[in-house]
């Protein structure tokens, strides 16, 4: 099938809060193409959320209203695979960034990262080609492994 | 989908937030305000019915956490109230269930607040 | 705003019926973005979706398992503007197509096509640079017009 | 959101087939099928239950079209049964809603069915 040869599903949104839903809204259409179950596509969509709500975050604070986040789905054998790229540069330093300014002190963008691992069966995060950041998501289908596969 | 608030005081230090729809990184400033409008204007106590949420992010949970922080500091307390099972999923997952009073009913949260 | 420079929905997917549903909650999500009623979301996803499966039927009757969709949308003042693009050549002469074989007189070309400019404020359909199909939506918001704009 | 299918004979020449969830360019072939099962497996009357039906496009509308024809042709009807206003929304504006019988409930349609 020549499915696998290119993303079944590439998405860009300006990286502005209000897009994040376009996006998790599509990745709702995406899961469907699998046997995941509602909790286990919940999960996927909250990681992505995630993963969004991080570029457009850093984005804010680059003061970068024109970034877009471009968001790459792939079907694979029982499992899906989504990646979300952004064309924010990454600060040299990532430390606590405060943005809910009545607590200064926590790390927001630490307590993505643990939910997202929390949520998914892999992250990986790095850095894109054009400088921004590439998070990586993977979900195995539990339903697939069980049944058809 | 969208989010909506509603917010009622119940008695001089008690408020109640209805949340509905989706809590995510463009909704929740303004869950942030609607907490802050309470806890500036006197009510230490917070039940926040989750009842009809059906998303809810880290940064709508950043806002609960620091709510609550706030309230405790001022001798009061944030209760959550009747999460969907997703939704208490996401609590459990984050470990947030240990560090919130989360109770079944409205009522419930405002006697235990009234007896407080 | 630098929104009105780029689309602010880019969306590929496979030119097969299962991706249809995608592109179809996408939209909705973009159609959060304005003041549109409940009908007039519904109007257009099922727009959306019709020159979707347009593009599917071509890419089935060619033959070509590879092909793409590929959906943007604009948001302009109180309306919105999506262009569904395919990579599929368009047939010299294109009669009915009666790919319902029990009706085989039907052209579900042309229902489609009557649909979407009932559904609709504006439908154009031409050939894109490729060669495929171009369609493009617009649908106003009746609402945007009489409230805030 | 995907399409469900139920079909129930009720009595020798009539069909229910309920309907749930969406009819699309993907899912119709499969309405397709249960429709053609029932009228060649001799129900001349189809009852369309499309009380559950949240999106119907034009492969759908296609194939209902066809099927009344072909039931027609064997001296049959198809009735289209409790539309919500949204799908009967795009009957009335593909003008199908002249073409269709549509009634408020499977028991009516039954017996509308059984006098003819
Ligand atoms: N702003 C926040 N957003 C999300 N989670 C938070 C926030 N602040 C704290 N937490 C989480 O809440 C839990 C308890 O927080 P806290 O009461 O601040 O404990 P500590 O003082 O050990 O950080 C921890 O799991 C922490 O990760
Ligand atoms: N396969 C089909 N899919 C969708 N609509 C159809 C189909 N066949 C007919 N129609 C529509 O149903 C209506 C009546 O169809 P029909 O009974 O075939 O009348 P006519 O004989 O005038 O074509 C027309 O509006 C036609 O456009």
């Amino acid at each position: 099938m020549s499915l696998n040869d290119a993303p079944v599903m590439e998405l860009r949104v300006p990286a502005l809060a209000e897009y994040v839903s376009v996006v998790r809204l599509a990745v709702l259409g995406l899961c469907g193409r699998l046997p995941l179950s509602y909790n286990e596509v919940e999960d996927l969509r909250l990681a992505v959320g995630e993963a969004c709500a991080s570029s457009v975050q850093r984005a804010e604070k680059a003061g970068r209203a024109a970034s877009r986040i471009t968001v790459t789905g792939e079907l694979e054998e029982g499992r899906i695979v989504l990646t979300i790229c952004d064309d924010v540069p990454i600060p040299p330093e990532a430390g606590p960034s405060g943005s809910l300014d009545i607590d200064p002190d926590f790390d927001d963008e630490s307590f993505r990262i643990s939910l997202m691992q929390l949520l998914v069966d892999e992250v990986g995060i790095g850095e894109a080609a054009g400088g921004g950041q590439v998070v990586r998501l993977v979900k195995n289908c539990e339903q697939g492994r069980d049944a058809a596969g | 989908m969208e989010l909506g608030i509603h917010t009622e005081k119940r008695g001089d230090n008690i408020a109640v937030v209805s949340l509905s729809g989706e809590v995510d990184v463009y909704s929740s400033p303004r869950v942030r305000s609607a907490m802050l409008e309470q806890l500036d204007g006197g009510s230490r106590y917070l039940v926040m019915d989750l009842s009809k949420v059906d998303y809810l992010d880290s940064s709508g949970l950043g806002i609960l956490v620091a709510g609550l922080k706030r309230s405790r500091e001022n001798g009061g307390e944030v209760f959550l109230v009747n999460p969907k099972p997703r939704i208490q999923h996401v609590l459990e997952v984050t470990g947030l269930h240990n560090v919130f009073t989360i109770l079944k009913s409205v009522d419930e949260a405002v006697a235990r607040a009234e007896r407080n």
